[in-house]
């Protein structure tokens, strides 16, 4: 809009990076966190402890996890609805290679390297046979699941030695749990992953463009392949996680995970038409569903009820700058 | 073959009659007329909440909130009847395809008017509306002795020869034959996910027919509630969790396009019923129903490709000599 | 004030929200007792798993849980018992790491033997009976079917259990693999659901498919569920605990083990009105021998529970 | 004089950052064909939509028969008797031609539903009597561009109007077609209608138009009679100057073959096609839209996978598999349809610059913003890109911009042979000379340059070789001498030379 406007040598940019910060998504998520927060302290008096905290990270985490790869995805303009299901399978396959005597490290190979069997074949189906990803998780996420039943049918696996155990219980420091650190290493080396890297940029130019980021010679098919892979991942450290903190498996694990994965990340900000979103807002709004459900759990609210809050807050959260810009469109 | 491929119902068709001769070769008595009608009427439920999402797939949008929607209108109309018992039960119906056709309406009215992503709308109104059904319930189930015979009975009555459950599915089906076909509202359905941009041309309302898109799957799902909390008796906050997958499922299977504007009534219905014989025959045929999931699985994944097959554009053609290819 | 959580597999259940009843009136019994009646919404073990840790961060005294998997709840049942809570598990019971004692509402042998024998009181002939249980990983329901097939050779020879399915205590299942059942064995007299769940389903679908007088459904249902089915003919008999009792006598065990009590092989303690709960060498013990109720008593019974 | 059917005043319309139109007024007469005349993003599709309800004007107001009328969708338009063939083909793949149609006017029955078979057989009624030789019945995706362009114009005779709007209707027809449309016209102007006619092609303006209206930055600025007006005149009124155009005077030294095409083929797109083009050079690719010679291009870049035929790079084959390849190669390819192909509007200028080139700018795969800057700035200055800042939006960029854009992005890769698809279509005669300019500045260079051009004079005005292309076949390969344009437009339409004598 400003064509008229001559420049012999343009600027970088025009807008103070700083202002633009402070008017971010971001930092709308970190007020709504800070607020809930402080609700929490007051409604409840159990909140504010460091064991409270501690455990409140449990509630979010493995989730959490998945929701950082799937960020990526949906900024890819792909998404991956099948993540539940390889924690499944993942974890039906541990419990299979524990029956032959495997030990903690093969265990959590056998895991993650599921979990990225599981992807690449969403990967292949998506981008090998040029087919829409939402119906082929659908499907995925069925079969996955489905071969779960079929190997443990009415059975469960159990019986997981103490050192694989420590993956979802043990403690690295003080309250500081296994798994949340590990959520912040991933949730750092995302950070860099997307926003610092040539990769990351190219994931934006998909997502916003994939014809034109095709045209400009961008990989699409191995980028997406890619992405499809590290979500599989994920999902499968998710799976050593869960089943080292449930130390059994049964086919029905994780149900329902994808949903609320996907709830994050569109929370945090990221558009469900790709091309936009950060890493911060994921990790902001797995935050803010973990203080809510918490919270909530503290008051004794029945998980059901904490949903509606969650639903709630992903549309008024979405709906509120649009209804903002139109009301100042009219004005 | 490939015109076959193109006519993919037909297709659809053979494959379930591939199942149901390969169960019958290892159990007679499936086919039986008798069977036959117990598995369509099993289905009925899952083909009209198909033809909902058809509805609202068809114009690019989707509806993950419809099972979450049946929960609510059902729990609302077993309360309802639980308290009123005198309420007629025809009545109740019209008030279930209301308060359904109502929560269909939210969700279309975010992706009208603010623009919103239906993935996303129906994302939060799917734990919402669960959310719901706790609330007014405060958590208690409603079962059968509470419920009036008449209630429960309605749809078991026999009509013909056919359970009225039967019924009103051959009736949603009719009615969304002539509204897909018949109607300026069908046809704009269509338009809409074909081509948006040429449908403003055309003089359709993208936003709006959307909206109406979700009323009529809103509409579906409130009617689906009150039937499948008769047919189940018992109405909790679970009820049909999960579900909102199956019946895009049933969708995706009866060859309707995820990208919007491709789809029919009759694939739809075939779809329905190809997950309904399979379900069906498993525990028949002694296969342990811990199968059934990985078979649908495979058979969504399978009908993608088929899909995607048929759809794929046959290049527009330069070469006067390639015509014929 | 003492402090106990009653964790339920799921909230909404009716059987569960008769326990809390009795849970209530123990609670009203001992006076300084506040019963905090909690559980997720739907039957699974991570959402029970952060019902408990939102427990264990309220620091409550006691938490009494009937369990969705008698595996996957014992790490954080433990936490809970590191972090000074009581914990017993009650109606489905957790591995014996994860829990001080367990309470079995009856005797497992009792149960096994009862359900079969409801069936076969009135199959004078014998004949073929089909089992439709709840989840396949339901530690009760597993024990009792297990009960169950013991008994069979020697109690009931003529009785021929030809299957054991699973609904999962989910309605639309149930319905599904009760018509399977139906469809697979032309001969089946009998089903017998050892869940509330799953025996009214049974019996809707053999109302539906007009099978009354055809095939007997019975097995463990709550009277003001079922009455209807034992009115209308499609069940003779089912048979249950009472779920208040349980209730009760599970937050009076809990109150014991807060004021003191050892849970130890051999000891005994109080459950109130209840009498006594000796323990055996899996800390296990059992409530009461299961009650019968047909076309004679349900009326009475259907409007307590 | 009879008074106009149509007339409009005072209409204004603006996007944001773009006044399109600005206080215009137009008047459309019963029985006459007025023309539209202007340049690209003169306004004038703008006031197409604006009269058929699809823009709502900021300013002003329309009057039918003297009524004045408010058209807040396109059936209010259609309603008050006015209908359009848009410029872009907007219509339905997945419908039938019937449908595509009849669609939002379809015959009911006596129960308000629709009646497929009077429709079916209205259509191909319409149809017939166009000689467009289309059955009503199949889908719309299963024809070709032209024949879809004949549904375009069906359907907008399916609605009984008084006026009717042709946005550039010839533009994808051939000539037997457009003289079939000729036909068409007259017999509406016979039919007492008032006809709106917007082209660039000043041969059909004298043929069929009775009145010209021109418009130059979104405004009016000159109408007539067309009998009583010269063309000279006309085009001085559409620029605001005189125009002969002046295409930069080259030097360059040519050199030899970089890359060479031999006997590529495809199995539906195009046949043994063969080219070579030297260092320095301009090899221009002439033919009609739809010619086949865009799927060439996209093959060498990789986009498109061959039957046959091999690729000679420098004295190397080369077989790109993927844009990606061809980049690293040296073969980069500015697309037609820019705003879906060229730019990634989403995102600002100096990401849409550095994309390809982000192996270089970055560091053992991190970024390196500065670099990126700083190579941005290199290329966008070079091209003269009118902007405020590195950061702003490639959505808000002018169409000509937003080329520069593209251009930059390949510069910035260093290629050995640049391929530009139509490379100033719809840009504005400013730009345009800019563009042409540069292109002379990258032979100078010694880069070699293919540029696919339906414009004549761009194709005579550059090209140093001319390939012309027909039906996905090559038809000749000329050296750019003493070349007459009639010689080019017969070999690409195929008319035999005795014909065009
Ligand atoms: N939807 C829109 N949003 C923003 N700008 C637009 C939009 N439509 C048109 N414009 C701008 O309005 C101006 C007029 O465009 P218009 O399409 O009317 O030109 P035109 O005269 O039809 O050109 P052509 O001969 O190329 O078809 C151009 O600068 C164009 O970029
Ligand atoms: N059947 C069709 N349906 C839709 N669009 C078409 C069809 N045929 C051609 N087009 C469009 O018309 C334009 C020109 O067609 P195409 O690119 O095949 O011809 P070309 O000779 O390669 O290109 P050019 O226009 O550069 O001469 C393109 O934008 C193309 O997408
Ligand atoms: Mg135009
Ligand atoms: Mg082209």
């Amino acid at each position: 809009m400003t064509d008229t406007s001559l420049h012999r040598s343009l600027p970088d940019r025009l807008d103070k990076p700083l202002k633009s910060a402070v008017l971010s998504w971001e930092s709308l998520l970190v007020l709504v966190a800070l607020g809930i927060f402080i609700l929490n302290s007051f409604a409840s008096p159990y909140f504010l402890n460091a064991w409270s905290l501690s455990d409140l990270t449990f509630n979010f985490t493995e989730k959490a996890l998945i929701a950082l790869a799937m960020a990526l995805l949906i900024i890819s303009g792909e998404i991956d609805l099948s993540v539940a299901a390889i924690i499944a399978l993942a974890s039906t396959m541990m419990g299979l290679a524990l029956q032959y005597g495997a030990d903690t490290p093969v265990l959590v190979a056998v895991g993650v390297g599921v979990g990225i069997a599981c992807g690449a074949f969403n990967g292949f189906l998506v981008t090998g046979l040029k087919l829409p990803s939402i119906v082929v998780t659908i499907g995925t996420m069925s079969l996955f699941r489905g071969i779960a039943f079929i190997i443990l049918g009415d059975q469960s696996f159990k019986g997981y030695p103490k050192s694989f155990s420590w993956f979802g219980q043990g403690y690295v420091w003080w309250v500081i749990s296994f798994e949340l650190v590990l959520f912040l290493v991933c949730a750092v080396i995302y950070w860099v992953l997307l926003h610092r890297t040539n990769f990351g940029r190219r994931i934006f130019a998909i997502g916003n463009n994939d014809v034109a980021a095709r045209f400009s010679g961008v990989r699409v098919e191995r980028i997406k392949f890619i992405l499809f892979c590290l979500t599989g991942l994920m999902s499968g450290m998710a799976a050593v996680l869960l089943t080292a903190r449930l130390g059994s498996t049964r086919p029905s694990i994780a149900e329902g995970f994808e949903l609320e994965a996907i709830t994050m990340v569109v929370l945090g900000g990221v558009s469900i038409l790709g091309g936009a979103g950060s890493i911060l807002g994921v990790v902001l709004a797995a935050l803010i569903v973990g203080l809510v459900t918490f919270g909530l759990g503290l008051l004794n609210v029945p998980g059901i009820v904490m949903t509606i809050f969650t639903g709630s807050l992903l549309i008024v959260v979405i709906a509120l700058p649009i209804l903002f810009r139109m009301w100042r469109q009219r004005a | 073959m490939n015109r076959l491929l193109k006519h993919r119902e037909i297709f659809l068709f053979l494959a379930i009659l591939l199942v149901l001769v390969l169960v019958t070769a290892r159990f007679p008595r499936f086919a039986q007329p008798g069977n036959l009608l117990t598995i369509f009427n099993d289905t009925s439920i899952l083909m009209m909440l198909a033809l909902g999402q058809m509805a609202v797939i068809l114009t690019r949008s989707i509806d993950l909130s419809m099972a979450s929607n049946l929960a609510l209108t059902g729990m609302v109309v077993a309360m309802t009847n639980a308290a009123f018992p005198g309420i007629p039960i025809p009545l109740l119906i019209a008030g279930c395809v209301v308060v359904g056709a109502a929560l269909g309406a939210f969700n279309g009215i975010l992706v009208w008017k603010l623009d919103i992503p239906p993935i996303v709308v129906t994302l939060g109104t799917l734990t919402i509306f669960r959310g719901l059904v706790f609330v007014i319930s405060g958590g208690a189930w409603v079962n059968a002795a509470q419920m009036s015979p008449d209630f429960i009975g309605l749809q078991r009555a026999v009509l013909l020869g056919l359970p009225l459950l039967s019924w009103f599915a051959i009736v949603v089906a009719a009615l969304f034959w002539v509204l897909m076909t018949r109607t300026p509202l069908g046809r704009a359905l269509y338009a809409v996910g074909v081509n948006p941009t040429a449908s403003v041309y055309t003089g359709i309302d993208v936003g709006k027919t959307k909206f109406y898109a979700f009323v009529i799957a809103g509409a579906v799902a409130g009617l689906c509630g009150y039937l499948w909390i008769s047919r189940y008796v018992i109405a909790s906050v679970e009820v049909a969790g999960g579900y909102e997958l199956t019946i895009i499922a049933a969708c995706v299977i009866g060859g309707v396009s995820i990208a919007g504007g491709i789809g029919s009534v009759a694939g739809v219905l075939l779809g329905a019923i190809f997950l309904g014989v399979i379900n069906n025959a498993l525990p028949v045929i002694n296969i342990s129903p811990f199968w059934q999931m990985a078979i649908s699985g495979t058979a969504i994944l399978l009908a993608v490709v088929l899909n995607a097959r048929g759809e794929r554009r046959r290049g527009r053609v330069i070469l006067k000599t390639a015509e014929g290819v | 004030q003492t402090r106990i959580a009653l964790v339920v597999k799921s909230l909404g259940n009716g059987f569960f929200d008769a326990a809390n009843k009795g849970a209530q009136e123990a609670a009203a019994e001992l006076g300084d007792v506040e019963v905090i009646y909690t559980g997720p919404t739907a039957a699974t073990a991570e959402a029970q798993i952060e019902v408990v840790n939102a427990l264990i961060a309220q620091q409550v005294d006691a938490i009494a849980i009937s369990a969705n998997d008698p595996d996957a709840l014992v790490p954080a049942l433990q936490r809970a018992m590191e972090r000074g809570i009581k914990v017993i598990s009650w109606d489905s019971g957790v591995a014996p790491e994860g829990r001080q004692l367990h309470l079995n509402p009856s005797d497992i042998g009792l149960i096994g033997e009862t359900i079969i024998k409801l069936a076969a009181d009135y199959l004078p002939e014998g004949g073929d009976v089909a089992i439709l249980s709840a989840a396949s990983t339901a530690t009760n329901q597993n024990a009792w079917i297990e009960a169950a097939k013991a008994a069979i050779p020697e109690k009931f020879p003529n009785i021929n259990l030809v299957s054991v399915v699973y609904g999962d205590d989910d309605s639309v299942k149930s319905t599904e693999e009760a018509k399977g059942l139906i469809a697979s064995y032309p001969d089946l007299k009998a089903i017998i659901a050892p869940t509330t769940v799953g025996v009214v389903a049974a019996a809707q679908v053999v109302t539906d498919q007009g099978l009354i007088g055809k095939v007997n459904v019975t097995g463990l249902a709550l009277p003001s569920e079922f009455k209807q089915f034992i009115d209308n003919g499609a069940s003779q008999a089912v048979a249950l605990w009472n779920p208040i009792d349980l209730g009760y006598a599970a937050v009076m065990l809990a109150n014991d083990l807060v004021e003191g009590g050892e849970a130890a092989p051999g000891a005994s303690l109080s459950m109130g009105r209840m009498g006594e709960l000796t323990l055996d060498d899996t800390n296990a013990g059992a409530m009461a021998p299961p009650f019968t109720f047909d076309a004679s008593n349900i009326e009475e019974f259907s409007k307590i529970y | 004089m009879t008074d106009p059917i149509l007339t409009l005043s005072g209409i204004s319309k603006s996007f944001p950052g773009v006044r399109a139109l600005h206080d215009v007024a137009l008047e459309l007469y019963a029985g006459e064909v007025t023309a539209l005349i202007g340049e690209n993003g003169a306004g004038k599709s703008t006031l197409v939509k604006v009269m058929t309800g699809i823009y709502q004007p900021d300013a002003g107001e329309i009057s039918v028969a003297g009524q004045v009328v408010s058209l807040p969708t396109a059936h209010s338009a259609s309603a008050v008797g006015i209908t359009a063939i848009h410029q872009e083909t907007v219509l339905f793949d997945e419908l039938t031609v019937a449908e595509n149609i009849y669609l939002g006017h379809a015959p009911r029955t006596l129960l308000g539903l629709i009646d497929w078979r009077k429709m079916r057989a209205e259509a191909q009624e319409t149809l017939d009597s166009m000689a467009a030789g289309i059955d009503a019945g199949i889908k719309l995706k299963e024809l070709g561009i032209a024949k879809k362009h004949l549904v375009a114009v069906a359907r907008a005779l399916s609605i009984d109007a008084q006026v009717v709007i042709m946005d550039e209707p010839t533009a994808a027809l051939s000539q037997k077609e457009i003289e079939e449309l000729y036909v068409l016209i007259d017999l509406l102007k016979q039919d007492g209608k008032a006809i709106l006619f917007i082209s660039h092609k000043f041969d059909e303006i004298y043929r069929i138009a009775d009145r010209y209206t021109v418009f130059r930055d979104g405004e009016q600025v000159g109408k007539g009679l067309i009998r009583e007006t010269s063309q000279s005149e006309i085009v001085r009124l559409m620029v605001g100057r005189s125009v002969e155009q002046i295409f930069p005077a080259r030097q360059a030294a040519i050199g030899a073959v970089v890359l060479e095409a031999r006997g590529l083929s495809h199995p539906t797109e195009f046949d043994d096609v063969s080219f070579a083009v030297r260092k320095g050079e301009i090899l221009g690719f002439y033919g009609l839209v739809g010619a086949g010679r865009s799927e060439v291009m996209q093959a060498v870049f990789g986009l498109t996978p061959t039957s046959a035929g091999t690729l000679t790079l420098e004295g190397a084959a080369i077989a790109p598999k993927s844009p990606a390849d061809a980049v690293e190669a040296g073969i980069v390819y500015v697309p037609e349809e820019r705003g879906k192909q060229g730019v990634i509007t989403g995102e600002p200028i100096f990401k849409n610059v550095s994309l390809p080139s982000l192996g270089k700018t970055s560091k053992s795969g991190f970024l390196r913003m500065a670099e990126e800057f700083a190579l941005a700035r290199t290329y966008t200055e070079r091209l003269d890109l009118r902007a405020s800042s590195l950061s702003q939006n490639v959505s808000t960029l002018s169409g000509g911009n937003q080329q520069k854009v593209v251009i930059a992005k390949w510069l910035a890769t260093l290629p050995k042979v640049i391929i530009l698809d139509e490379p100033t279509k719809g840009i504005d005669i400013g730009s345009k000379a800019a563009v042409h300019e540069f292109m002379g500045e990258l032979v100078a260079q010694g880069l070699s340059v293919i540029m696919v051009s339906s414009e004549l004079p761009e194709v005579l005005g550059m090209s140093d070789r001319i390939v012309v292309m027909r039906e996905g076949r090559v038809v000749d390969t000329l050296e750019n001498a003493e070349l007459k344009p009639e010689t080019l437009v017969r070999l690409a339409a195929g008319i035999a030379e005795e014909h065009a004598a």
